[in-house]
This record gives C-alpha cells, structure tokens and sequence, in this order.
C-alpha cells in the first residue's frame, strides 16, 4: 500500500486510540497551501506547452459536469433519504466539488503505476472547485433565488484560498516555465509526496474525529458515501471518454467526480446555507467517502478505465 | 481619573462567521473589536481541531449598553438558529469613553 | 430582552491540566467552555515558552453561581496546592439561560 | 468560601510593547500577568496581519483596585498618545487574595 | 564540531544574551512530529528485513534496562541528595525514559564516524519511552500503590504521541520497505539532520531558559546531572554487549541509557506526581545532562565502546 | 520573470481581489527564521576561506554607508517632504536599514545570471542591520540626545532576531566548513529559493494591505519611494567600486543600499520613536521601494554595474 494512505491510517488509528496527537493549526493551513500552490505549479509548467485554446471544450465539459452532480444526487438524498431541502443541497454541493487531496493520492498512484495522463489536469481541479458549490446553493435555495447574494459567492468562490491558489500556481508554472521553476523544485516538487504524506496523518486525524458524526448520520448515508464515488467515477470516466482524455486522464478525472470537498465546500455551504447540519455533509464526506477513495476507489477506477479503454 | 461604565460583549463562536460578525459589529455602531482563536465544547460537541471547519474565534467588542443590547440582539435572531454561538455580557469601566 | 445573571469562571494554569479540567467542568455541571493558549508569568515564575512543559491555558466557564463556586472550589483543593493556577470570577449576564 | 473583590485590566495594544508593558507591570505591584496574541481593528485601522508590525496583544492584569488605578493611568500617559491601545477595567472576585 | 551541536549553542547564546529570538510554538511541535516519524521510518525501514522474533530477548532486556534505572537513581537521589520522595522519583524516572534528540544526536554522530549500527535501534527508543515513566511513578507513590490509576496511565504513557509517532513510523516503514519509502524520502530522509538543527536550536533556547532554575536544584544536582550520565552509559553498554549488540549499537544504548525524556516524562510526571516540583528534574535533564551528552558525553561514550569491544 | 517574484505578485493579487488567503504567522515566523539562517551560513562556509583581518576595511566602509544614509536622506524628507522630525528621521532609518529580502532576491538574480560575487556578502548584510537604525534615532532624538537609553538600544539591535539569527548562521557556517554543513545542506541551502518564494508570497499579502495607506503617505513619499532607492544604489556601487569589489559584489552593495529595512527597523523605531508614525515608514518602504527593487530595481542597478565597470 502506497506510504501516504499508511499516513491516513496512522491518523484514524491515533483518534480512535485517543492519543494527544494534534497537528498544529498553523502547520495544517501550511501543508494546504504548499499542497495546493505545488499542484498548481507542476499542472502550469506543463500548461506553458499546450495550445490553450483546444482546452475551451474540455474545460467547459469538466465544468458542466460539476454543475450536474449536485442536481443528480440531490432527488437521491431527498427522497430516497429524507433529508430536508438544505442538507441534501449541501451534502449534493460537497460531491459537486472536488477534493484536492484525492486527486493528489491518485495522481500520485498512477505515476507509481506508469500511466501517462494530460498534464493540464491540474487546470481541471480549479475548474471543478465552484460549479458543485453554486449549484448545491441554487439546489437549497431554489424557493427564493432572489435571496442569493451572488457577487458575494461569486467573490468568496472565485477568490477563496482554494482557487486562488491552484490558479496562482497554474499561472507561476506557466510563466516560470520548466527551466525557470528549476530552483524552487526542490521545495514544490521533491517535497511534495512527503508533505502529501504529513497532510494525510492530518485528514486521519481529522476523519477519525468524524467518525461519531455517522452516528448522527444514519445507515442511508453511511451507503449513500459508499456507493456514490463509484458511480461519480463512471461519470467522471465516461465524460472523460467523450472529451478523449487518456485512459490516466480518465481515471483522474474518474477520481475527481467520485471525490467530495472538504476544504472550500464545507466553508462556503456553511454561510450559504446556514440550515444544513455540517455534521452530516462533513461525516459522509470526510468519514467514508474520503478513505474510501483513497484506499479503495482509486485502484478500483483505475482498473475500470482499463477494462473500459481497451 | 474618572472612569466611564461601557459594556463588554464576547462572542464565541465558529470561525466561518468572523467577517460578518466584524460587519455586523460595525454596522451596529462598535467602533473596534478583538478576535482570537480558541477551541471548546458545549451543546454542539467539541470544536478542537485544526481543520477550517472546526475552529471557533472569540470576538471582543466594548461598547455603549445600547450598541451591545441591539448587536447581542441581532447575532441572537441572525446566527444563533443555525450556528454554535455563545454570548455574554459584562459591565467594564474605561478611561477615554470617546473610544467606546 | 431580559438578561440573565451567570458567572464567568477563568481559570488560567498549565497545560498539561486542561484534559483534566474540562473532566472537572463538566462533572460539576458546566455546560461548556472555552480554553486558549496563553504566556504569562507570577509566583511560579514566567511560562513563555513554545515548549510543552512550559505552555499555559486559559480556560474561560459560564455558569451559574452554584458551578462556579463548587467547580473553584473543586480546583482550589485539588489543583492550586502544587500547580500554577490563577482563578477569578466575574458576573455576566447572558441572553439564553438555558444554556449555561 | 469567601470571595475577595480585586480588578481584572484588560490591555489590547501592539505586540512591540509587550517587554514595555511586562515591566511596567511589575514596577506598579502588579504580581502576574497574561498574555495573548489576537487580532482587532479600532480607530488606528485593523491590525490583522502575520507580519510582525502588525501584530497585537491582549495582557490580563488580577490586582488590586490601587494597583489597576495607577498602573491604567500610567499606560494612558506613556503610550496611548503614540500607540493604538484599548483599556478597560472589570470587577472581579478572587479566592486567594494574597496572590493579586 | 558537528554543526547540530553548533545550533544548540546559539540557542543557548541568544538566551543567556536575552535575546527576543523565539521559535513559534507551532514549529516546535511541528519538528518534533517530524523527528519522531522519521526515526521511526529510517527503523521500520530496516525492521522489515528483520526476523522480528529474533529480536525479542533484546527486546525485553531493554525494557527491563529502562525500568531498572529509576530504581537505581532514585536512593542515591534520595539519600545523597535529600530530595522528597516525589522530586526523587520524578528526577529517576526522567533518567529512566529516553531522550528522542540525544539518539538523533547520536545516530548521527555515529554515521558522520563512519560506525555501523543495528538498523532496529528506533524500536528500543520507542520501547524506552515508557519503562521509566512508569518505574518512576511506582516508586513516587509506593506507600500508596492502589491510588495510581493504571488505565488512564497505560493510555497515556502507550498512546502518547511520542510512542505513537515513533510506532507509527516504525510500522509505516516496515510496510512501504525501502522503494515504498522512496518518494518521501526527500522530506523525511534528506531534510532529516537540517531538521534536528533546527530543533536543536529550540533546545538551546529552552536549555538556556532553564540555567536560572538550577540555583534552586544545588550542587548536589548540577553533579548528579554531569556524573550520572556517563553511570548510565557504562549500564547501557554492558547491555548492549550482554545482548550481542555491535560496537555501534551498544553506542546509541549507553547514549539512550544515559540520557533524560524531555517530552514524554515531564508531562506524563506532571499529572501522575504533582507533588514533585518540575523545575529540578527539568533543569537537571536539559540544563545539564542534556547539554552534556551531545557536547561531551557522546563522543565520549563512542571512544568507551571502541575501547570495551576491542 | 523570476518565479519568486511572480509569487510576489501573486500575494499582491490576492490582496486586492480581498482573498482571504492569509499565511498563518507561525509560518511567517519560521520562513524568516529560516531566511536569516541560511543567509548566513551560505556566507560563513565561505568566510572559512578568507583572511579575516583583509575585510576589516571594507567592514568599515559598509558600516559608514549605513550610518550616513539616514543623514542624507532626512534633510530631503523634512525639508522637501515637509515630514514631522520623528517621521522623517523613522523613514530615513528604515533606508539606512536593510532588507534582508531584497538582498536575497538579488543574490539569486545574479546566480541566475552567472555573475560571480563575494562570497562574505552575507556578513555586510548582517553590519548594515544596526547602523542606519540608530542613525536615525540619533536623528529624532537630536535635541534631546541625553534621553536615549543607549544601553537598551544596543541590545535590541545587536541582540535582536535578525542580528543574531545572520550572525550565528555565519559562525555555524564558518565552524563547519563546506564539508561540515552538507548533512544540512538540503535543509538549508537545497529548499532556500522555494522558501525565498514562498515568503515573497506572504511579503506580497503584506505589501497589498500596505497599498491603502499610500494614501495618507501622498505624493511626495511616493515619489520619494520611487526614486530614492536608485539614488541610494548609485551610493552602493560607488561604495563598492572604492572598496574594490567585483561588479558583481558592488551590485550587491548596491541593491543593499537601495533597500529600506522592513523587519529590524519597524520594530526598533516603533519602541524609540513613538511619536513617527509608522503607516508612513512601512507604506513607502513595503508598498513602493520593496516592489520597485524586485521587480525594476535589481536588474537596473546590474547593468548600471556593467556599464559602470567596464
Ligand atoms: N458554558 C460555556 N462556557 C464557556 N464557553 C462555552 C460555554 N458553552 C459554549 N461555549 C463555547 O461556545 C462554543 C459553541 O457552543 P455551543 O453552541 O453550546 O456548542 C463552544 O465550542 C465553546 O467554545
Ligand atoms: N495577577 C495576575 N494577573 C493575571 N494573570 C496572572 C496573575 N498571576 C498569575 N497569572 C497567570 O497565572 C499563571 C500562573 O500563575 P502563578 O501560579 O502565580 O505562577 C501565570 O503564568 C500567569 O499566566
Ligand atoms: N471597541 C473595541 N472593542 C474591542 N476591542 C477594541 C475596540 N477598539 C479597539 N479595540 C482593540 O484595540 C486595538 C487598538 O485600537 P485602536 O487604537 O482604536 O485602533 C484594536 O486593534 C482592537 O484589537
Ligand atoms: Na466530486
Ligand atoms: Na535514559
Ligand atoms: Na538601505
């Protein structure tokens, strides 16, 4: 098993033991930023390559699909489980977006396991942060549009550290360019599977300590964080068949869709629908979605897209 | 020195509402406030991890009794519904009551 | 809107006691508390370093009058003989009664 | 158990002072003190930055009326003309009054 | 002078200087996850190419080493040095537990000269976190045997983070093996003696901090603290050789057997015995043992093993 | 453009799109840590090889340098800038100062550009701290020179942070020697230019949230800001020039004395000069000359060097 999910394992474990393990706060918020500037930085070198034109049609197609999530899976969390309009739009906005930390681990696998994927799917991580989240808002507020600030979630959306960030990233690679980003590659680049690692004891920690929230949740949702990513993936697979991405390139993509956010989702639905219960959305999400993937989806997806592009 | 009664009004509550609460003590009147980050428990469980959407700041904000009755008044219809929030108030004195 | 009298307990000590402490609050009746890293210095000398041995925390319980006092009482007795302990008590007022 | 009424001064200002404001503690009888960083905004502007500059503190003083009178006092003619400080003064009660 | 070293001289400089030099509190605890982890890696590393039940007599005599100490210390302490019963105890028993960064120190030292050693040595260190702590609070309340509670202490002492940082790397090293390993070796391998720089600077700065309290500890404890040292390594070395350790090994064992916790003893002595005031075994441990072991102490424990063996 | 100034640019951006992206202050303090360090011991493996007594004069000139900028600078500030005494003593401080940053930026300018330079800049880096400082004290205080608490003073400075933190990289880098220092050199010399990029980052958060206070500083100080720096830079390279430096050497010195304090200055002004105002000092220095020398400034002055030299 890949050492960073031993990470992940080492967190639940220190949780469930009660350890005094804490990561420092300060040390949490550095990991994130590093991990999203560093992932943003090797998708821009490789950007500066591309005839970035061709990309308009899968990136719209990317962002399309994130928009579609929420709207597919919240008749499923309304009606098959009963939950009230506000927290199955933010559960349905939490899958809607994307989890950065997922997408490492995975592309991370699959450059151990020799598989080539479009080097711009970096680009597609920023794209999908937004489109789940503003639609998991009109999801929950549908009744009264007029009430959404839009500028305001515009601004905290398009800005929010997530995005900004990654884009920052982006644009610093594609700028700085292969040789120019050279010198800081030892901090950004060589370093990064071992800061993905630390980050990875941390989101154990973290989800180890949701793990009582799935009490409150219920076995509806307990399912519904199992089986949803592996559907999630063949719609992330499938779109990523359609717009010709590599088998790799649609296995991350396939990883991207199963995935659910837990960095900007949680802050944004949490002003945005202040009704929905974050114990639930951050449960399923944190406690059985996440571990999930990156112990048993992201193999499972990758097989999958063999057995689908051959 | 003559000293002037002013109301302290604290604030506990999770960081996500940290710029509303800094608008809405604005709006209200205050004319400063102090925040910090701290972890604790009460009726919505414990709030003690490093993660974004587990953190809880304290907001400070010395004021007139007036300005502390309407800004407790609105956080309590506004936020306390749907988020953790803790609330009291205490009687300080201080010395340039302009400032206040 | 009518407030209503609670007592704000403080408790400001080591952190190696805040586990316990939190156990103590809440056995004696504390709905909930608040608790942040501090420095300082008194009798004991002055606690400002980053290193665990050395750390403060402030622990900060609305309560009623009844809790503070028996919960002061509680740390009095068991905590100030051999730890760095420093302890007020302030009145406040609070909006939801049922809460603390 | 009998309750002894002392004063809790609140000090929120910039983190430059903090060796300034530690001393002169001390120097007016004050036998403790605790220290925090937090983050505010008043009339000076907002004070919310990493960088050192931009830093503040909030210091906690448990002393006697006498000592809280002098020691305000003297932080109001030393450093409120060119620094951006906040002060108040809370009543409090304390159990051992010998160590305030 | 090995440059390590040099950095817990400036620590100890900017302090007697009075210096405002601070590290944040979030990077010590930060480094000290980090070296907690990378030592057990580096051990689990090599762990996995060991039969483990070979290593169970060594194992065993290890513990039974750290366990024996405090109740070697604690007459001499209490006798010769007229120190109460808890303040004895304690001071014991921080002898008794193990000091992470004298090991590193150690370690390092070792390879700098060129010295081989057994590749499991981490897992002694994480054995002899809690032997000590635990012989020190039987002796601190043995009029009183029944009032220690030994569940909450077993949590403590097992589930600490010291202990579970160490395991888990230890663990997460024998899973991954050495290519595993490979793409976090570059933070956790290659950074990891820039690293206890770093950290050994924040222990010159807390050292320094702590000179003041040895004026209340008296000569009596200044001596113990500059003698004992080199007692307890003699003690770890006769192990080390009765147990068939190399010259190497048997080094790092009087190193660990010569010196004092920091992290796991002060906190868990703290709460098991309030009563024994910290600022003597402290100021002992870092004030003087510490300082004298990196300095003086290691080289010269190495210099005892080459003669010994020879 | 250099990466790291991109990621200036990129904490600039964020700042005036109001992103809520912040760099916990744990992390500024230990990337500056860090920066002061590696500064220092990059120099003192160098100084090893240099005969000491042979920079005694050149030391010198650099001290004069910076204790005679203030005095240059403060009769344009009062008299054409119409500033308050304490106000134009504390900016001309800030100038007689230096930036640390600035320097390191240049330094990797000119490793980029192959330029050879003096191996021991590092150690003008650290004498250039104090002198300006109390220059400028020296200048508010004028009509009141008894008043100044020399004794304080000369601690804060020659104690302070950046002081010691330069200072005693230097002395660890010259102790150890090339060979001493590489177990730390992928700490310290391997991450420098990703953590150099990272704190331009927070410099940049820093600097936009600086931009509002322009506004107060008005027209003057900000074409002070603007044109000062080139002004001092022909100062630095006169400077370098008569000392016999290399044009690479007196670029340096150039870019050193073109840059206006931004960590020592601030902190020691504030405490000993109350009455200056510090939203002036900080806005010229930080939110104009900061950016003018990273972005235009550097390569100016290095081809005013070319020029110059040949
Ligand atoms: N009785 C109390 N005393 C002090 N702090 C409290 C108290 N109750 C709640 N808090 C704080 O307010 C936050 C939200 O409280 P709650 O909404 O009750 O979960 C908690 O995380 C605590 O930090
Ligand atoms: N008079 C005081 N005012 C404010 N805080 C105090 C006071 N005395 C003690 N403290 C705090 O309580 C801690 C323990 O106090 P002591 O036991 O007196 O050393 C100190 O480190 C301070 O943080
Ligand atoms: N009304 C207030 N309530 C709470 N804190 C305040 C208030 N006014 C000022 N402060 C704090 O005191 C600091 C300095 O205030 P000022 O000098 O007004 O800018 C601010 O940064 C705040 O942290
Ligand atoms: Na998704
Ligand atoms: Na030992
Ligand atoms: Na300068």
């Amino acid at each position: 098993m890949d050492p960073v999910v031993l990470f992940f394992l080492l967190g639940i474990a220190a949780r469930l033991l009660k350890s005094d393990l804490r990561l420092p706060e300060a040390l949490y918020e550095t990991l994130s930023i590093f991990l999203l500037l560093a992932i943003g930085i090797k998708g821009g070198v490789e950007l500066a390559k591309q005839p970035l034109a061709a990309l308009a049609p899968q990136a719209i197609s990317v962002i399309l699909m994130g928009a579609l999530i929420p709207f597919l899976l919240f008749p499923i969390l309304s009606w098959l489980g009963k939950l009230s309009r506000p927290d199955a739009a933010s559960i349905a906005a939490h899958y809607g977006s994307v989890s950065v930390v997922t997408f490492a681990v995975a592309s991370a696998y699959l450059l151990k396991q020799g598989v080539a994927v479009e080097p711009y799917m970096p680009l597609f991580v920023a794209l999908l942060e937004a489109p789940g989240i503003i639609a998991g808002i009109l999801l929950a507020r549908s009744a009264n549009l007029s009430s959404i600030r839009w500028g305001e979630l515009a601004h905290e959306v398009f800005c929010g550290k997530s995005v900004l960030l990654l884009v920052g990233g982006i644009l610093i690679g594609a700028c700085a360019g292969p040789d120019g980003i050279k010198p800081i590659a030892p901090l950004f680049l060589d370093l990064f599977k071992g800061v993905l690692a630390l980050f990875l004891l941390e989101m154990g920690l973290v989800a180890g300590g949701r793990l009582p929230d799935l009490r409150q949740a219920g076995v509806f949702l307990v399912a519904f964080g199992l089986i949803t990513p592996s559907l999630l993936a063949m719609l992330g697979m499938g779109v990523g068949y359609a717009i010709g991405l590599t088998p790799g390139g649609a296995t991350l993509l396939a990883c991207m869709a199963a995935s659910a956010s837990y960095i900007a989702a949680p802050t944004a639905m949490r002003i945005a629908v202040p009704e929905a219960n974050p114990a639930l959305s951050i449960g399923v999400a944190l406690g059985i979605t996440f571990p999930f993937n990156i112990t048993v989806g992201i193999p499972l997806y990758h097989r999958l897209a063999q057995t689908l592009f051959n | 020195m003559p000293t002037h009664a002013r109301q302290l009004l604290v604030i506990i509550t999770e960081a996500a509402l940290e710029k509303n609460l800094i608008k809405a003590a604005r709006q209200h009147g205050a004319q400063g406030y102090t925040i910090y980050d701290v972890r604790g428990g009460g009726q919505h469980g414990t709030r003690e991890d490093s993660w974004e959407a587990d953190r809880s700041i304290e907001m400070k904000v010395i004021c007139t009794q007036e300005v502390a009755q309407q800004l407790s008044q609105y956080i309590l219809t506004t936020y306390c519904p749907h988020y953790s929030v803790s609330m009291f108030i205490a009687e300080v004195s201080v010395l340039r009551p302009e400032k206040y």
